[in-house]
């Protein structure tokens, strides 16, 4: 019963030849189904396509994307590039494509502040704190969007004062037509600051790896933070006052109906940033807290006998260790505020859909190609979160046996 | 009972021939040869990894094999649905962790496949359960869900759930090692008094106990081999392999 | 020596009781006791108009706006337009047609959630295939002597349950199906249920929505169309499928292994071991996520005002442009956000405990 | 197929209205939908079923509108919607005709003590996104040299809504729209509209191209609605002068010769249901926007020709 | 070696006043006093519940006490944060579950409270933690993440983390209740070496032939009070209380 070692085979062989029929054979069957489901889907996508084709032929609406050239002819209020009513339909996508995205990315970073704080908060051994935080989750995260986004723009209208009446600080005016802010305008001397700045963040790159070193080397715990806050902010505002102060504030001014000159924020923007940063952060508290939650009890404790102070503690055990379980939620989340922000066209924000799958699509009736474009904007969106969201999961994720 | 595969004029339920195993790059399984005749009983042991459970995992297709053949009451595995459908029909496996479907009772547990495999008329197929839930000694759990039961009792009702197939072979891949040791000796009982009925039985246990009481021949598997198989008797007293005097050795001490 | 028990004391008396309460839970430590009294001002100061508004200054009773004369809230109003609130421009003399199905679901949903209740299996099938055709032909009517009411006629709160509702009984199997592509082996299925998911749960549901309310017909042959109901249904539906999917996707992944391989070994086949094995456990595991996303649905079919349809939102809207109620909009508003929470809120609740359930009752039967 | 055989076919008229335009097209209190455009819908439904009931309304936005028409979602689109070149030719639609001749304005609070549109310099004005409206404005700011900032919104309620909330000076619509509009506000005596029409906005009824026979029908509906007024039949004695009446114009209209209607594939007493079921014009007006409706709009341009207006309908012969 | 705390003479290095500590309305500790001298080491043990891991987590301060004193090195603690710094940087704890931080590795999990809370160069902390990690046997695995490693080997680690503290006692709170049975004897070994090289141990566990090897004292807990406090030889051969009686049986039974 002697038994040789066997040769190692380096790799597997392909499967042992039988003769089977081929309805028996499940990797056949597979490819038949699949082969038939292809062309199912293949056959209803050409129909759709055809149909589609031989409508707009039939009702004679010109396709292409020629219409992007044209005129526009409409005004939009709020816009990041220069935009006026002879830009063309072009701009328009561009234009309401940079106001999904600055309400997106400003609605982005408050919910994410606001709801961290109301998640820690929910957990907080203060009862009131935690009950107050827990009704603010309730009441916001079950209530329809739509719904909270009326009610900030109208209780935001109702608010405000009239131009007239403007309730004025620091040169700035805040009234119905919303927030009017002086403008900087800069001199000629005003580049000296903005090296200030660049300077400012190489200095806290280059402090903060100082520190570090240092703090290997003699254990001394250097204030990164505040020095960085320093370096990053007073260097360029120190600049600015010895080169004497390079820059004019435009002020708004009240001329006949409204404020000009100056930056305004609409009440539109207003009223959706808030809806969209309340309703996300009730979402993201959730989220928080059950990062949090998922960090064993014995972690802190494990802490607590090292000696590590609170805060600490909740930096480098309890943050770096709830940031795995809450990434992908959250990115969830910034997607889905994303999505939500569409909903500017309800009342006026001068979002993409609203100014280009709305006025333009209306204007040109282009409606296949701007509608998919639209849509190809958001899905691109969510595309790239998911490839963040798969490479940080991995990036992340904790080596074990 | 000596070496039986040699002895070839009796009817083989279980042959296995130059069969190969590869996990990916990983060579589990090489040029296994074994061949099991109608009632014949055969404990498997060896070191963890060995690829004792594999072993076992391909006769029922839980797992593919890629070179080689197996054949079970002669049909030989392929990627024939047929063919699978008939060896899982004659092929009944009892797993280490039972794997009870816990949203049904015992006695659905039981009468399941029966009834939508075999397509026997429920009453039936009830009656046959019963059957067997006496003879694992827990007919009055019928109506029980798993969860309700412990640890020895879930084995017995996955041991007499395989029974209700009528199977000609019954695979075991560890039935005893999740359970306490008050429950083992529960779960051997009935399974020494089906190999004393007769049936046919391949068994991975580190129960030795059970190993010397039942088993007409004992295989050791250490790196993906069979590295020597003989009755139980001259297995333990008198193994021929240095490997399997130090494995034996080892779970002695332990 | 003997062993002597001590004496059990009482705590002192600082660290129980009602002070004791306080001072662990509001005011531990002095930074906690500023924040508490802080909150507490805040609370009161914020929270008392409220409260005056909508209870103690309203007022309830009336018919018209000349009867709101304390200042606070009009509820005259709601309650004078309650009925289209609730049924929309449904026949009235029909209504209880609309109610008997409301309380047939009900039931049926007290039936599926109350886990004392057997024969869950039963209200299953009861719920997902008999109540939907027998809501069907309740509301829509035209057989049995019914008479037919037209889908236009349709509105407030039950048009939104019917969004809903119909939303998610038919996006569950759909999503069971492309759950199962989305683990199939086979590359193709696999590929294409990926993409399908993620396009659906890329896209905006308002644009989804405008394209079933006013592009679809294009995509069709001439003469071929649908109720503009119907279509903002498959529009819901097939976004929620995407959705469902993934919770689905989950339930499937919570399914030991060793469930599979048993079923196999039985020798049941693919659909056998899915419908009768894996399936029934992987629901059961679902059941909280599939509320969640029925709670993300009910609040979104608030956003079909944006395609003229008058669910519960719409339809108080358009009843707060009324010249007769000008000015009682913040009524309005509060009545349909008070609607929508009482149902989110009660639904949301049920999953936690749900949730909680599934994490300590391992093994027992709900 | 044709419009005409799918209309008969599902045995209702798809129609496209606003979602309220007082006036034009509303819902009532039971959900039953009135106003002038609305029965631009009845009378076809009249002439091509026989029954101004067989109407399905689907509420549209502005923005909807044309997609939803050439789409094949509604039928006949009657939804105060400006007759121009681009949307005749580039929308694939097509204009029917005029069923009220509109312009333009613009309304402000009285307290601003406003008189005229020049004095809008740098207002903000609020106006429902996809129509000739924002366009309009945008160019007539333009060619003044004023600067302006458009709110746009969904519907017109809602930028009427916010225009009444203060959050803009102006609100500019359709004149027609804009009393209606006024009816809603919370003071609607502190809104006065300047005297400026900016824009003619001749609306009217318009479908799909590629279906003349359709086209004509629908065309035809107006046109016999206007041509009854002229001729002096009312839905009261329009029983009375089928019988009777022995002006040749008159019998024409009311089916007395045979044929006529051939060419549209409609009966031939399409014009007698129109007027039976629906009325005449003038009827129209009156009941939906003039003299017996609280806007109380006066006829104005949209009287006939020969009684100082500009409303003409070609012979029917 | 007897009764140690009556000697006053020597430094105190913990001690405990007729400390009492309730939870909400349970009274868990009664009147607990108790002296450990520098260099002592001390096993406590009982039956479950009685209220041995809440007496050693209150020395750490990981439970507040209500009423009575507890010094550490002859500082009290009490509400004051300086002084419970001061404490937890003079006392070591070994939990039952290792509670390493999964995400770091482990050289990473020894430097990080010397480098952020002694202010000690990340050199410096390093060399330590590698003298601690040879001194627990395991210097090979620093760059190893926790979830790599056995059971044996973490619990191993987690010592050695608690010593790059510089501790001048350590608590031990069932250091070997979670582990398999070959590995209860590494991490055995190592707290020996400890105990030999003079640390002042508090240690709860049940492995009595550890008490018997190093304990100066070995205390016996119930019901929340100390019942009984002996030299292990006294202890184990000649218990005084009816109580310790009996728990020393059902010990040695199992
Ligand atoms: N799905 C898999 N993919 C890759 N390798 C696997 C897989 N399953 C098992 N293996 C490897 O194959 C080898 C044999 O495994 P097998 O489970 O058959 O061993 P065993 O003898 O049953 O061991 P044990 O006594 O621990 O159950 C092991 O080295 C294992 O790591
Ligand atoms: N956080 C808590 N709240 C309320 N009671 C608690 C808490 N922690 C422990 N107890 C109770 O205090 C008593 C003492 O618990 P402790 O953990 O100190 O016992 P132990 O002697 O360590 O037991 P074991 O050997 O099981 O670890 C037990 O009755 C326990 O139930
Ligand atoms: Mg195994
Ligand atoms: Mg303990």
């Amino acid at each position: 019963m002697a038994s040789d070692t066997n040769p190692n085979s380096s790799s597997p062989p392909s499967e042992p030849e039988h003769k089977i029929k081929f309805w028996n054979d499940p990797g056949k069957r597979a490819l038949i189904f699949q082969v038939l489901l292809v062309l199912v889907l293949g056959g209803f996508v050409w129909f759709i396509v055809s149909n589609t084709l031989s409508n707009l032929e039939q009702r004679g609406i010109t396709t292409g994307f020629d219409f992007l050239s044209q005129e526009a002819g409409f005004g939009i209020p709020l816009s990041l590039v220069e935009y006026t009513e002879a830009s063309s339909y072009g701009r328009t996508f561009i234009v309401g494509l940079l106001n999904t995205v600055l309400v997106s990315v400003l609605g982005i970073i408050a919910a994410t502040i606001l709801g961290f704080i109301l998640g820690v908060a929910r957990l907080s051994d203060n009862w009131l704190i935690s009950r107050l935080s827990a009704l603010y989750i309730e009441i916001f995260r079950n209530i329809p969007l739509l719904l909270q986004i009326f009610f900030w723009y109208f209780a935001v209208l109702r608010a405000l004062p009239s131009p007239r009446e403007s309730i004025e600080f620091l040169g700035s005016f805040l009234n119905i037509r919303g927030l009017s802010m002086p403008a900087p305008v800069a001199e000629p001397g005003f580049n000296l600051v903005w090296i200030a700045f660049a300077v400012g963040i190489v200095g806290t790159w280059a402090m903060t790896k100082w520190a570090h070193k240092r703090q290997d080397a003699t254990g001394k715990i250097f204030p990164v933070g505040w020095t960085s806050l320093g370096l990053i902010i007073g260097l360029p505002l120190l600049v600015f006052l010895l080169s004497g102060a390079p820059m004019t504030l435009d002020y708004p001014e009240l001329r006949g109906f409204n404020f000009r000159g100056g930056m305004t924020i609409i009440p539109e923007f207003v009223a959706l940033w808030l809806a969209l940063t309340i309703y996300t952060a009730a979402f993201i508290a959730e989220t928080v807290r059950g990062g949090i939650l998922s960090v064993p009890h014995g972690q802190l404790e494990a802490a607590s006998a090292l000696g590590l102070p609170k805060t600490r503690t909740l930096r480098l055990i309890v943050i770096p260790q709830a940031m795995r379980v809450i990434i992908p939620p959250l990115t969830n989340q910034y997607l889905n505020l994303t999505k939500n922000s569409s909903l500017a066209t309800a009342i006026g924000y001068p979002d993409l859909v609203s100014v280009f799958a709305g006025t333009t699509l209306n204007q040109t009736g282009q409606a296949i190609e701007v509608i998919s474009m639209t849509m190809a904007v958001y899905l691109s969106l969510s595309v790239l979160t998911s490839i963040f969201m798969n490479w940080y999961n991995k990036r992340k994720s904790l080596i074990e046996r | 009972m000596t070496d039986a595969a040699s002895n070839t004029g009796e009817q083989l339920m279980i042959e296995l021939r130059d069969m190969n195993k590869w996990y990916g790059e990983f060579h589990v399984l090489k040029n296994i040869n074994l061949k099991v005749k109608k009632g014949e009983r055969i404990v498997i042991c060896g070191p963890s990894g060995s690829g004792k459970s594999t072993m076992i995992r391909c006769i029922n297709r839980l797992e593919e094999h890629q070179r080689g053949d197996i054949l079970v009451n002669g049909v030989p595995l392929t990627h024939d649905i047929k063919n699978i459908e008939t060896i899982r029909k004659d092929v009944g496996m009892v797993f280490q962790h039972f794997n009870l479907f816990p949203h049904l009772t015992v006695l659905e547990n039981c009468v399941l496949a029966p009834i939508w495999v075999k397509k026997i008329p429920r009453k039936e197929a009830e009656a046959t359960a019963m059957k067997y839930l006496e003879r694992v000694k827990i007919p009055e759990q019928a109506k029980k869900y798993p969860g309700q039961l412990s640890g020895g009792q879930q084995q017995r009702v996955a041991i007499a759930r395989s029974l209700c197939m009528n199977p000609d072979v019954m695979l075991f891949d560890e039935p005893t090692s999740a359970l306490d040791p008050e429950m083992i000796k529960e779960v051997l009982d009935v399974m020494i008094e089906l190999a004393r009925e007769g049936m046919t039985m391949l068994c991975v246990t580190h129960e030795m106990g059970f190993a010397k009481t039942v088993a007409d021949r004992v295989i050791f598997m250490a790196d993906g081999q069979i590295v020597e198989e003989n009755e139980p008797h001259e297995f333990f007293n008198n193994p021929q392999h240095e490997r399997t005097k130090l494995f034996l050795s080892q779970i002695i001490d332990h | 020596m003997k062993y002597e028990l001590q004496p059990t004391l009482p705590p002192p008396a600082n660290t129980i009781g009602v002070i004791g309460w306080m001072r662990k839970h509001l005011f531990n430590g002095p930074l906690n006791s500023i924040a508490t009294l802080v909150l507490a001002w805040l609370a009161f100061t914020l929270l008392t108009p409220v409260i005056d508004w909508a209870f103690f200054s309203a007022n309830w009773a009336g018919t018209t706006r000349e009867d709101c004369t304390s200042g606070g809230a009009c509820w005259v109003f709601v309650g004078q337009r309650i009925d289209q609130f609730l049924y929309g421009f449904y026949p009235r003399e029909e209504t209880w047609r609309l109610n008997l199905s409301f309380f047939l679901m009900l039931a049926l949903i007290l039936w599926l959630a109350i886990p004392k209740i057997p024969a869950k299996g039963i209200a299953a099938v009861l719920t997902l295939v008999v109540f939907p055709v027998v809501a069907f032909f309740l509301l829509t009517g035209g057989v049995f002597g019914l008479e037919a009411v037209d889908t236009h006629q349709w509105g407030g709160l039950s048009l939104t349950l019917v969004l809903a509702v119909v939303g998610m009984v038919a996006s569950l199997p759909l999503g069971v199906l492309l759950a199962l592509g989305r683990r199939s082996e086979m590359p193709i299925v696999k590929s294409l249920s990926v993409v399908y998911i993620e396009i659906w749960r890329g896209v905006p549901l308002i644009t989804v929505l405008f394209m079933a309310s006013v592009m679809l017909p294009l995509f069709f042959p001439e003469g071929m169309s649908f109720d503009k109901l119907l279509r903002a249904l498959i529009g819901i539906t097939l976004f929620q499928t995407a959705y469902m999917a993934e919770v689905v996707r989950g339930g499937l992944q919570a399914i030991p292994k060793g469930q599979y391989e048993a079923a196999d070994s039985l020798g049941l086949g693919y659909w056998q071991k899915m419908i009768m094995i894996i399936l029934p456990q992987a629901l059961k595991m679902m059941i909280p996520g599939v509320v969640n996303t029925f709670i993300a649905l009910f609040k979104d079919t608030s956003l079909v005002l944006i395609i003229g349809l008058f669910d519960l939102l719409a339809i108080v809207q358009a009843a707060t442009n009324d010249p007769k109620w000008i000015g009682y909009a913040t009524e309005g508003y509060v009545f349909v956000a008070l609607v929508f929470w009482i149902f989110c809120f009660s639904m949301s609740r049920y999953s936690q405990y749900l949730e909680k359930r599934l994490q300590t009752g391992h093994g027992n039967r709900a | 197929a044709g419009t005409l055989d799918a209309v008969k076919e599902q045995g209702y008229v798809q129609c496209g209205v606003t979602s309220g335009v007082p006036g034009f097209s509303v819902p009532d209190e039971q959900g039953n939908w009135v106003g002038l455009d609305v029965d631009v819908c009845r009378a076809v439904a009249a002439a091509a079923l026989g029954d101004a009931s067989k109407v399905k309304y689907t509420p549209l936005n502005a923005k909807e509108r044309f997609t939803a028409l050439a789409s094949g979602e509604i039928d006949l689109l009657s939804r105060v919607t400006t007759w121009t070149l681009t949307r005749d030719t580039q929308l694939g639609i097509n204009f029917a005709g005029v069923n009220y001749y509109d312009g333009q304005g613009f309304m402000v609070k009285k307290d601003l003590g406003l008189t005229s549109v020049k004095e809008l310099d740098g207002a903000t004005i609020c106006v429902q996104s996809g129509t000739t409206t924002e366009l309009n404005m945008a160019d007539y700011f333009r060619t003044h040299g004023l600067e302006h900032t458009p709110v746009v919104f969904d519907t017109n309620e809602q930028a009427a809504t916010a225009f009444d909330t203060g959050r803009c000076d102006a609100f500019t619509t359709d004149l027609s729209q804009a009393y209606g509009l006024r009816t809603r506000m919370t003071d609607p005596s502190s809104v006065v509209a300047l005297p400026e029409v900016i824009s003619k906005e001749p609306l009217g009824p318009s479908v799909r191209q590629g279906d003349d026979q359709w086209f004509n029908i629908v065309k035809w509906s107006l046109n016999a609605m206007i041509n009854a007024e002229e001729l002096g039949v009312t839905s009261a004695n329009v029983d009375e002068m089928k019988a009777s009446s022995e002006n040749p114009s008159v019998k024409r209209l009311l089916g007395g010769e045979a044929g006529l209607a051939e060419g549209m594939g409609i009966s031939d007493d399409w014009a007698y249901q129109i007027v039976k079921q629906v009325g005449n014009y003038g009827e129209s007006f009156d009941r939906n926007v003039g003299k017996d409706s609280p806007q109380n709009i006066d006829r104005g341009i949209n009287n006939l020709w020969n009684n100082g207006g500009i409303m003409y309908a070609p012979p029917i012969r």
